[in-house]
C-alpha cells in the first residue's frame, strides 16, 4: 500500500539507524540553507528565500514518521519540508535558479516546490493557502482508501487566516487523517506573534474538535514521537489533529532580512543559537548515546557537504528552460 | 442543438444539469458534489433533488458555509485522485472563494511544472431581476475569464448545460460553470442518447444575415426575443452563442461579424470592464474592415442591483431594448 | 454622549415598565412578521424574506441594553433586529416592498435595511458578511472615545465563515467593544448544525481570547441581564465578549420553505411552539408577577395590531421609486 | 505634470506615498494605516518607514495575517467616523478580500439607500518580473474596475502617486490604489506645495501626432520608452496615461486616438477579458470613423506568472515589443 522513504526503513534497522538517518536530514537541510544564502549573496539566485535554519527538528521528526506515499503541504518556507520528504537537493536547487532541470521545470522557484514522486503536494507563497489543499487530499485519502494521511505544515502567522479554521472544522466533521503542524517561530515577518494572535492556539484547535498538543521543536526525537502517535491515530481512523511545534528561526526572514535588530533582539537570537540549535542537541544526545562518535558526525556533515556541492554545481551548470515554454503547463 | 434526427425529451435546465451530474456519478464513481444544503435539500433551488437518494451522503455532501474551505478541499481532492464538483448557491459569493481559485486551482499544474492537476468543476450561478437585491444577484464571471489556468462555462439551454457539464467533469482542468438561476425551469430539448459538447465551440442559435447579436446564458433568449421582433421588421439577426468564454471560440464570432458587419454583444455581467469588451475588442479587432458599425456593448448597468422591482428591471438588457439598438444599427428609426 | 431609545428608559420608570417595553417590543417583531408572512402569501412582496418569529426574546432583550447610539449588524433575518433596535415599521414594510418610503429607498429590500437614526449598520445578506463591520464599528469607537459598543448579531451558520474568527481575534487583542450574539437556532439553513459544526462553539470563542457564554434565548429577562453586563463590561474597556443565545425559528428558512419534514420534524417544531414560546413565557411571566394582567397585554397586542396594519396599509400605498433614481447612491 | 513654476524635488514612488499619507494623517487625524507589518517595519517594501515614528502605533496599526478581516474592519470604521488606508502588501491576495471589498464596501451606500458612506482607501501592488512567481507577480486591478461602487487608481509617477494619494484618502467611497511594486525606488519631480489629483482626468505624458500609445502603471514607462525608440524612425507616439479606470477619462483618450488614427493600450494586467479589453473597445466605438488600424492590446500574457528569470520576462510588454508593434502599425516593417 504505502513503501518507505528509505528501503532500510523497512528492514531490521536499528534505532541508531534511524536516529543517524534523521541526522543526515538534518545536516542536509541546514546545509542546503547556508548554500542557498551563498547563491543569494552571491547573485547567482533570482528572487528571494525564506530559510528553515533553525527549524530542521520540525521537518525531520515528522516526515521520519511518514511513508513515501504520505501527503505533505508546505509553505513559503519550505526547502525543509521538501528535502525532508525526499526530494533531491540537486533538482531542488534547479529549481531556485528558474532552470529546467528543477522539480518545476523553474517554472515554480523558491516557494512552490512540488514533487508527486515524494508526495509533496507543494510549497505555498499564500500564508495559509494550502490548508485547503491538505484537509483535500486527507478527504481524498480516506474516500479511496489508500491508507494514507496528510501533513499540512503551516507558520503560525498562518493562524491569522480564516479558511484554516474553516478547514478544520470539516476535517473534525469528517475525521479526515490530516495532522495540522503549527510551526511557531513566534514571528510573522517581523511582527511578533503576541501582537497578531489572541487568546490561546491550542485551545482554538481544540475548539474546533481537535485534539491539539504542543512539542518542542528544537528536539527531533521529541516532534518523531508526538508525530508518530497523531499519524497513526490518524491512519487508524481517529481522524484530524494539530501539532504546535515551538521553534525559532536563526536567520531573517527571508536572505535579504539583514539587519533585524528593530523586530528582535540579537541577545534573542544568539541564545537560540547557542543553546536551542536543533542540529547540536541532537548531536550531543547521539553521542552520549553511543550511537554515534564525533567522528562519525563530522563524516556525515563532510559527506553532505560534498552531495550540497555537487547540486550547486549541477544546478549553475544547468540551462535554462527554452523561452517557448513559457505558454506550456497552463492546461493539463 | 441536437440533430433532428436524435430522440430527445423536454428537460428544464435545472434537470439537464442533474442528469449529467448524475451520469457523470455512474460513469466515474470519483465524481462527488459537494456544496450548502446540497444533500437532502437538493440544494436551494432543489437542483439536485433526488441526487444523495441514489449516491448517498458520501458522494452528495452538504457542507459548512465555508465557501473558501471547501473549494479548497476541492483542490486538494481533485490533485489527489477525486473528480469535486463544488456548488456555490449564489454566484455573489465567488468572491470567498478568489484566492483558493485563482491562486490554487488555477496556478498549480503551471507552479509544477505540469507534475499536478486539479481537475474540479465548481458550479455557481449568475443572473437578476429574482428581487435578491444587490448581494445575491450578481453575475461576476469575467473576474475567472481573466485568469490564466481557468476555463468558464456559461450554458444558456438544457442541451447546452447538460453537455457541457459533462464535459466540465471530464476536463482535467478547473472549470467555472455558471447558471443562470432565473432558467432553471426554462425548458428545452435534451437528446436521450448521451453526448457532450467540446469546450471552444460557439453555437449559432439563430441564423441571420444583417446584425449579429452575441449572447450569453441569460441574454441569448434576449437576443432570440429581439431577433424575432426584428423580423417584423425586415432584419435578419443572427444569434451566436459562444457557450465557453474561455476557451472563446473567436473564429466563429469574427466570421459571423464579417458576413453582417454590425454587431452587438450582450452579457448580464456588469458591462464596464467586463465580457462585452473582450468580445467587442475581439470582433473589432478581427473584423475591422467589415464592420459598418462600433460593436454594441449591453451589459448590465454599472450600479449594485437594487432590490425594488421597477429600479432592478432597469439595469438588464431587455428585448425591446436590444430590438430599438439593434434597428437604429441597422439605420431604420 | 448617548441617548436612550425611549426617553422614558432614561426616567425614573419601574421594572414592570421596562418589562412592558420589551413584552411590547417582543409583539411588535412577532405582529410584523406574520404580516410579512401574510404579504408574502397574498403575492404583494416582491422576494423572499427571512422571518424571526420565535426568536424574539434575543433581539429584545439585548437591544433593551443597548443605548439608541450603540451600533448594531445584523443579517439575512434582520427584521426582529431592525424593530428592536428602535426602527418604524411603516417604512420597514415599505422597504421590503420596495417602495421609495423604506429606508433605503426601496434599494436594499428585506436583507438589507439599515438606519444610521438608530445606529443600525444595515442588514447582511452574506453569512457572517456584518462580522468586519460590527468589528470595525467598535475599533472607531474605541478610537474616538465616544463610549459606544456594537452588537454583531449572527446565525450559528456564520460559525463557518473564517473571516469570523479573524476579527473576534483582532477584537479580543484590541479590547473593542464588540458583542459577538451567535442565534443559535440549530438549523444552517436546512442543515441541522451539528453536521456543519464540530467541536464547541463556546471553546472556539475561548480561544480567541474572548469570555464566552450562552443564555436561553427564549427568556427575555435572562437574555437581557447577561447582554447587560458584557455591554457594560465593554463600555468600560473590558474588551469584546461571546454570548450564544440558544433559540429555533418557528416559521421555514424563508416566508417560502413551506414543507420542511426532511429536514425537520414537525413535532419538534410543535413542541418548540408549545413549550418554548418567547412571548407566551414571558406574558406568564409577567402576570404571575402581577406586573400586568390578560387585560393589559391583550390591550399592547391590540394597540400593535393596530399598529402594523396602518403600516402595512402606509406601505401598500406608498409609490415606487422613480425609474431614473436607479444610478443615484452608487457614489456618495 | 507640476507646471515648471512650481518649486519641486526628486522623489521616489515610495516617498511620495509615504507623503501623501503624512500630510493627509496630519491634516485629519481620523485617517490611519492598517495592515501587516506597517509599523515598525514600515511595509515588506519599506515603503512607509518612519511613519509610526511620526504617529504611533494607533494610527499606523500592525495586524494579523487576516486580509479579509482587516479589510472588514476597515468597511466598519469607515462607515462609523474613521478614514482607514489598509496595506495589502502583494496584490495577488486581494482575493482574500473580494468578499469585504465587492458586496460589503462597493455596496453599503448604494444599498441603505445612500445613508452610509465607505471612505476607505486599500494600497496594494501589481507588477511582475520581481523574480516573486505565480503568486506574487499578479495585476489583479480588472476585479475593481468591474464592480460599481469602487474607484480604481493606478499611478506611474512619484507626483502622480502622491497627488491621487491624497484625492483618495478624501473620497467619501472605496478607493483600491495600486501600485507597481517595481516602481518604489523611481524617482520623479514631487512640488513642495500641497496639492492633489483630480479623480478621471487622463494624463498626456508625451505628445504625439501618428500613434497613441494608452497606458498605465509600469507600462507607461515602457510606452515612453518604446517612444523614443520611435522617434528615431520619425514616428511621433502620443503616450496618454488615464490615471484612474473608474472613474475613466474616455473623452482624452477617445481624442487622442481620433487625432493619432492608432492606438496600442498598454496595462500589465492579463490581456484577456482584462483593462486593455475596456478601453479598447471605448475607443474602437468612440473613434470608429477615425482609426487607420484595429486597436492594438498589450497586457500579460494568458500564464500564470513563471519564476524562471527568461520566461518570466516573456509575459510582460517591452520597450522593443511595443516599439516593433507600433512601427508595423506605421506601416514601417
Ligand atoms: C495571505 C498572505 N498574506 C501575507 C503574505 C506575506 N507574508 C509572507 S510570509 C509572511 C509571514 C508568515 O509568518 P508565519 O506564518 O509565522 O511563517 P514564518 O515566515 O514565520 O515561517 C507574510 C505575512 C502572504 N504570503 N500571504
Ligand atoms: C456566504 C454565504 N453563503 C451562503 C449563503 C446562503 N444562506 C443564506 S442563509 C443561510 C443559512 C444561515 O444559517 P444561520 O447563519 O444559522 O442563520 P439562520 O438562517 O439560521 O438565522 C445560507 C447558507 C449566504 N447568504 N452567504
Ligand atoms: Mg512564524
Ligand atoms: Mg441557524
Amino acid at each position: 500500500m504505502s513503501t518507505a522513504i528509505h528501503p532500510s526503513k523497512a528492514g531490521s534497522e536499528t534505532e541508531a539507524d534511524r536516529c543517524l538517518r534523521m541526522y543526515r536530514r538534518m545536516v542536509m537541510i541546514r546545509l542546503f540553507e547556508e548554500n542557498v544564502n551563498d547563491l543569494y549573496t552571491r547573485a547567482l539566485m533570482p528572487g528571494l528565500a525564506h530559510l528553515y535554519i533553525g527549524e530542521e527538528a520540525i521537518a525531520v521528526g515528522i516526515c521520519e514518521a511518514l511513508t513515501n506515499d504520505d501527503y505533505i503541504t508546505s509553505t513559503h518556507r519550505g526547502h525543509g519540508h521538501c528535502v525532508a520528504k525526499g526530494a533531491a537537493p540537486d533538482r531542488m536547487f534547479a529549481e531556485l535558479l528558474g532552470k529546467e532541470a528543477g522539480y518545476c521545470k523553474g517554472k515554480g522557484g523558491s516557494m512552490h516546490i512540488a514533487d508527486p514522486a515524494t508526495g509533496n503536494l507543494g510549497a505555498n507563497a499564500i500564508v495559509g493557502g494550502s490548508a485547503g489543499i491538505a484537509t483535500g487530499a486527507a478527504f481524498a485519502a480516506k474516500r479511496l482508501g489508500n491508507g494514507r494521511v496528510c501533513i499540512c505544515f503551516f507558520g503560525e502567522g498562518a493562524l491569522g487566516q480564516g479558511v484554516l479554521y474553516e478547514v478544520m472544522n470539516m476535517a473534525a466533521l469528517w475525521k479526515l487523517p490530516v495532522i495540522y503542524v503549527c510551526e511557531n517561530n513566534m514571528y510573522n515577518e517581523y511582527t511578533h506573534y503576541s501582537e497578531t494572535t489572541a487568546g490561546d492556539i491550542l485551545t482554538r484547535a481544540a475548539g474546533f474538535g481537535l485534539p491539539a498538543e504542543s512539542v518542542d521543536g528544537q528536539d527531533v526525537r521529541a516532534v518523531n514521537a508526538a508525530a508518530s502517535r497523531l499519524i497513526e491515530g490518524a491512519r487508524k481512523g481517529a481522524g484530524p489533529a494539530f501539532l504546535m511545534a515551538n521553534t525559532y528561526r536563526f536567520t531573517g526572514h527571508h536572505v535579504g532580512d539583514m539587519s533585524r535588530d528593530y523586530y528582535r533582539a540579537k541577545s534573542e537570537e544568539q541564545k537560540w543559537k547557542a543553546e536551542r540549535d536543533p542540529i547540536k542537541l541532537f548531536s550531543d544526545w547521539l553521542t552520549a548515546q553511543n550511537m554515534a562518535d564525533r567522528a562519525g558526525l563530522d563524516k556525515i556533515q563532510s559527506e553532505v557537504k560534498a552531495e550540497m556541492d555537487q547540486a550547486v554545481q549541477f544546478a549553475l551548470a544547468a540551462p535554462y528552460p527554452a523561452v517557448d515554454k513559457v505558454d506550456q503547463d497552463i492546461y493539463a | 442543438m441536437p440533430e433532428t434526427a436524435v430522440a430527445t425529451r423536454e428537460l428544464t435546465l435545472g434537470e439537464a444539469v442533474r442528469e449529467a451530474l448524475a451520469e457523470e456519478m455512474r460513469r466515474d464513481n470519483r465524481v462527488f458534489v459537494m456544496g450548502e444544503d446540497v444533500a437532502e435539500a437538493g440544494t436551494a433551488f432543489k437542483v439536485l433533488s433526488g441526487l444523495v437518494d441514489e449516491f448517498g451522503p458520501e458522494r452528495v455532501l452538504d457542507t459548512p458555509i465555508s465557501e473558501a474551505g471547501f473549494t479548497g478541499v476541492a483542490v486538494g481532492a481533485a490533485m489527489t485522485g477525486m473528480r469535486p464538483v463544488v456548488d456555490i448557491m449564489f454566484g455573489d459569493f465567488v468572491g470567498l472563494t478568489m484566492d483558493q481559485m485563482v491562486n490554487q486551482a488555477a496556478k498549480v499544474h503551471y507552479m509544477s511544472g505540469g507534475k499536478w492537476r486539479v481537475p474540479m468543476v465548481m458550479r455557481a450561478t449568475l443572473g437578476a431581476t429574482r428581487r435578491s437585491a444587490a448581494q445575491h444577484s450578481q453575475s461576476l464571471h469575467a473576474w475567472f475569464c481573466h485568469v490564466p489556468g481557468l476555463k468558464v462555462v456559461l450554458p444558456s439551454t438544457p442541451y447546452d448545460a447538460k453537455g457541457l457539464l459533462k464535459t466540465a467533469i471530464r476536463d482535467e482542468n478547473p472549470v467555472v460553470f455558471f447558471e443562470d438561476k432565473m432558467m432553471f425551469k426554462f425548458k428545452g430539448p435534451v437528446p436521450v442518447e448521451e453526448y457532450t459538447i467540446p469546450f471552444g465551440v460557439a453555437d449559432v442559435k439563430r441564423e441571420g444575415s444583417d446584425i449579429t447579436l452575441i449572447a450569453t446564458s441569460s441574454m441569448v433568449h434576449v437576443a432570440l426575443g429581439a431577433a424575432k421582433l426584428l423580423e417584423e421588421y425586415d432584419i435578419s439577426a443572427e444569434v451566436v452563442d459562444p457557450r465557453t468564454l474561455w476557451p472563446l471560440d473567436e473564429k466563429t464570432l469574427i466570421d459571423s461579424a464579417k458576413k453582417t458587419s454590425r454587431v452587438i454583444v450582450l452579457d448580464e455581467g456588469y458591462e464596464r470592464y467586463g465580457v462585452t469588451a473582450e468580445i467587442a475588442s475581439v470582433i473589432a479587432a478581427g473584423a475591422f474592415f467589415d464592420l459598418e458599425a462600433p460593436v454594441k456593448r449591453m451589459g448590465a448597468m454599472h450600479v449594485p442591483i437594487p432590490f425594488s422591482p421597477p429600479l432592478e428591471d432597469a439595469t438588464v438588457p431587455t428585448e425591446k431594448v436590444v430590438f430599438e439598438v439593434a434597428r437604429a444599427m441597422c439605420g431604420q428609426k
